[in-house]
C-alpha cells in the first residue's frame, strides 16, 4: 500500500471518487453501461413509491397482507420488487394501537433498500445509529412523533441479512379510498418507524 | 472489533438531522461510488462483508468525520488496493492528493464447534464475546439475556466472510431483549430486536 | 455516560507516537490554558469531576479530533458559561469567531444506597451499570469479576461531584482483573488494575 | 448559552484560548501573577527529574525505599513534593524480573505529575489510552520494550483519584553510583513503565 510521499494534502473526497472510478473503468471493472444502470437504479427505481405500493396494497387486500407479513420477499416479488441477492429476508413490522416498530442499523446503515428506497442522510448519521436503539421514545419526539404512553415501541436493528420494513397503520378517513390514493400516503419515514402514514386530506 | 463505529447506545451525541433538507445524496459523485461499489460486489471483487469490516477499518477519526459516502469510497479503495486491483500510489497520482485507506486487515475466525441451535420462545444468553477482526455482533448486547422470536435460514458467517476463511453458513435469530436488560434505567423503555448469529449465543442455563 | 471518551479497549487505533518528538507543550497557549483550567478550580469556579465531564460532554466527532488543550480549553470554557462568569457570546466575540462548546449537562446521581464494603482478598462483581451523567466506571470492567488488592481513603463521589449532588465519599477499590476475564481470547496475558468506586461493585455472590 | 450568529467560522484553538484567558483575567478570576506562576510550575518544577530523585533515593536508601512503598505521598513529601489535594494517595509500583508495571488512564489522562512531570503528548492520546490496557505487551514491544514472555504484566488504569507512579528496575552495573548519578537514569519513560531507565555506560 506504498503512498505517494511527494503529495502532502488528502485529495477531497471528490477528487478521491473520480480516481477510484477512474481506475476502476480504465481497467473495465466498471463500465459506462453498468455506472449508468447502477445510477438510474438509485435515482429512478429504488424510490419509497414502490414500498408505497406495498403497503396500500397491504391495507386494502387482506389476502396480500397475510403473504406479505408471512415472506415479505416472495411477497413484494408479486409486485415486480426484487431484493439483493444478500438481502436474504424481508420481514414486514406490522403497526398498531399497541406496537410501534421503528427500524436502524447500528452497525452500518443497512435497509431494504429496494424496497422502501435507499435511506436519507439522518438514518446514516452516527446521531441516529447512536441513539434511536437506546433512547426511542425520546428520538421518536425529537423527530415529530409523539407516541402515546401505552403504545409499546419495538426497535429493530438490522445486524444480519435480514431486512426490515414498517407497515404503517392506515390513516383514519380513508376507508373509500383506492390503492393509488393510499400510496400518496405512504412515506418513508413511516416505513422507516419515524413517522404515521401522512394523514388524509 | 471493538471499534468507533459499534454505536448502539453511545451517549453524548445530538439530535438527530432531520427534516425537509434530508437526502439520499448531496452530490453526483455520491451516487457514482455507490454505484462502484455494488459493481464492484457484483464482479465478485470483495463481497459485502469485506466491504462493511473495511469501513470498520478506518482510522477511528477519520470514520467519525467522514461522510456515508466518503467511508464507502475509502472502503472501496482500500480493497482494490488490497486485492490487487489498483495500487495506491496511482489512486494518489490521480486524485491529486493523498488518499487515506482504511487500516490493515487482522485475522477472521471460523464458527463456534460447540453451538446449539435454538427455537422460537428459547430464552438464550449472548456470548461474553470478543473478536478482533469483523464481528456482526452489536457491543450492546453482549452478555444479555432475550428471548429468541424467530429463526432466518443460514447466511454466510460473517465473522469468516470478512477474512476469506472458510466457514458454514449459520442460521441467525430475531432475538428481542427488553431496553432495561440491556441498559439498567438508562434507557427508554422499549422491545429491541437484533439479527444474532448462532456462534454469538449460548442457552440460558 | 457512555461516551467515546471512554476510550479502553477500543479497537482500530494505530500505533502510540512515541518517540523523541514526544512533548508536553507544542505551543504557549497550551501552557496558558493548562494554567488557567487549574486556577478556576483552586478559585472554586468548577471542581474536577465538573472538568472532566465537561470534556466527556463535548460533540463526540469534536472530543475525537480536539489535541488534548483542545479539550481542556472546551471544558474551561463551557463551564465558565454554565456557571455565569461569561457568556457564550462574549467568548465568541472576543474570539472572532464561532467557540464550540460542551453539551448540555444532565442529571447526577448520589451513591447507591445497598452497598457493600470490601476488605483486601474479596472477590467482587462491578455491577452491570448504566449512567447518563458523569461515572468513573470504564466501560471494559461492566459486569466483571476481579479482586480487591487494596482500598483507599474515601474520595467525594464523582457521579454527584459533577453535578452538584449531595453524597457521602466513598472508598475506592484496587481491583485486579485478568485481562483474559476482561476480553477473553482478544487481549495480551496481562493483570489490569482499576481504581473503582464502592457504588460501582457488588459483592461476588 | 446564546451564540454569536453574525459569526461564521470556528475560531482556531489559540484564538478560543486567548479569549477565555482574556475574559478570566478582566474578571480578576486569574491574575497576570497567578498565570506567571502555574506556568512556571509546569515548565520549571513539574518536571521529571523530580520523580528521578525519588527513584534515585529508592535505590540507594533500602529504609525510605520502605516507606516509600508503604505510602507514596508521604516519602515524596520528604523530598519536598507536594500533591495536589485531589491527588489523594500516591502508589508507588515496584517492577522486579517477575513484574512489569506500566500506567495509564483510559477516561482521560491522569497522573502524578508533580511526582513524575507532565505526561507528554502520546500519554494523553487516544492511541495509547485505548490499546495499553488490552494489548499491553504488544504496545510496549511497539514502544520499544520487549519483555521476557515470563514477566508478568501489570497494568494500572487512573479512574480515580489514586496516583501511581513506577519505580523500575536499577540498571546494572551502578552498584557505586552516587544517588544524583543514578537519577540521570531515570527516565519520565521508565517512571510510566514504557521503557526501562537507561543502562549505565
Amino acid at each position: 500500500m506504498e503512498s505517494n510521499s511527494d503529495l502532502k494534502a488528502v485529495a477531497a473526497p471528490v477528487e478521491r471518487a473520480a480516481a477510484i472510478e477512474m481506475a476502476l473503468t480504465s481497467r473495465g471493472v466498471a463500465t459506462v453501461e453498468d455506472l449508468a444502470e447502477r445510477v438510474h437504479l438509485a435515482d429512478e427505481v429504488w424510490l419509497p413509491e414502490r414500498g408505497a405500493r406495498v403497503v396500500a396494497k397491504a391495507w386494502t387486500d387482506p389476502v396480500f397482507r397475510t403473504r406479505l407479513l408471512a415472506n415479505g420477499k416472495s411477497a413484494v416479488a408479486e409486485l415486480g420488487i426484487e431484493l439483493p441477492a444478500h438481502h436474504r429476508h424481508l420481514v414486514v413490522l406490522e403497526n398498531s394501537h399497541e406496537v410501534h416498530n421503528v427500524i436502524c442499523c447500528t452497525l452500518c446503515s443497512c435497509t431494504a433498500l429496494t424496497v422502501i428506497g435507499l435511506p436519507p442522510d439522518w438514518y446514516k448519521d452516527l446521531e441516529y445509529r447512536a441513539r434511536v436503539v437506546r433512547d426511542s421514545r425520546t428520538v421518536l419526539r425529537e423527530m415529530g412523533l409523539d407516541l402515546p404512553a401505552e403504545t409499546q415501541v419495538r426497535v429493530w436493528d438490522t445486524t444480519a441479512d435480514t431486512r426490515y420494513m414498517v407497515l404503517p397503520l392506515r390513516p383514519a378517513g380513508t376507508d373509500h379510498w383506492s390503492e393509488s390514493q393510499l400510496a400518496t400516503l405512504v412515506t418513508q419515514d413511516s416505513m422507516i418507524g419515524v413517522a404515521r402514514a401522512l394523514e388524509a386530506k | 472489533m471493538d471499534g468507533v463505529h459499534d454505536l448502539g447506545g453511545k451517549q453524548g451525541f445530538g439530535a438527530v438531522g432531520h427534516g425537509p433538507q434530508a437526502k439520499v445524496f448531496h452530490s453526483d459523485w455520491e451516487k457514482r461510488i455507490n454505484a462502484l461499489y455494488a459493481i464492484a460486489v457484483r464482479q465478485g471483487i470483495f463481497n459485502m462483508d469485506e466491504y462493511r469490516h473495511a469501513i470498520e477499518r478506518m482510522e477511528p477519526r477519520h470514520y467519525m468525520c467522514a461522510s456515508y459516502y466518503e467511508r464507502t469510497l475509502t472502503s472501496l479503495a482500500t480493497l482494490c488496493v488490497e486485492k490487487g486491483v489498483v495500487t495506491h500510489a496511482e489512486l494518489e497520482t490521480l486524485a491529486g492528493g493523498l488518499f487515506p485507506l482504511a487500516r490493515a486487515l487482522g485475522t477472521g475466525r471460523t464458527n463456534v464447534p460447540n453451538r446449539s441451535s435454538y427455537n422460537p420462545g428459547d430464552w438464550v444468553r449472548v456470548r461474553d464475546l470478543y473478536v478482533s477482526g469483523h464481528v456482526r455482533l452489536p457491543s450492546y448486547i453482549r452478555g444479555k439475556v432475550g428471548r429468541v422470536i424467530a429463526v432466518s435460514p443460514p447466511y454466510p458467517f460473517p465473522d469468516a466472510q470478512a477474512h476469506g476463511v472458510q466457514a458454514q453458513d449459520e442460521p441467525t435469530y430475531d432475538v428481542q431483549f427488553h431496553s432495561h436488560e440491556l441498559w439498567s434505567d438508562a434507557a427508554d423503555d422499549a422491545l429491541v430486536h437484533v439479527g444474532v448469529f448462532e456462534s454469538y449465543l449460548e442457552p440460558l442455563t
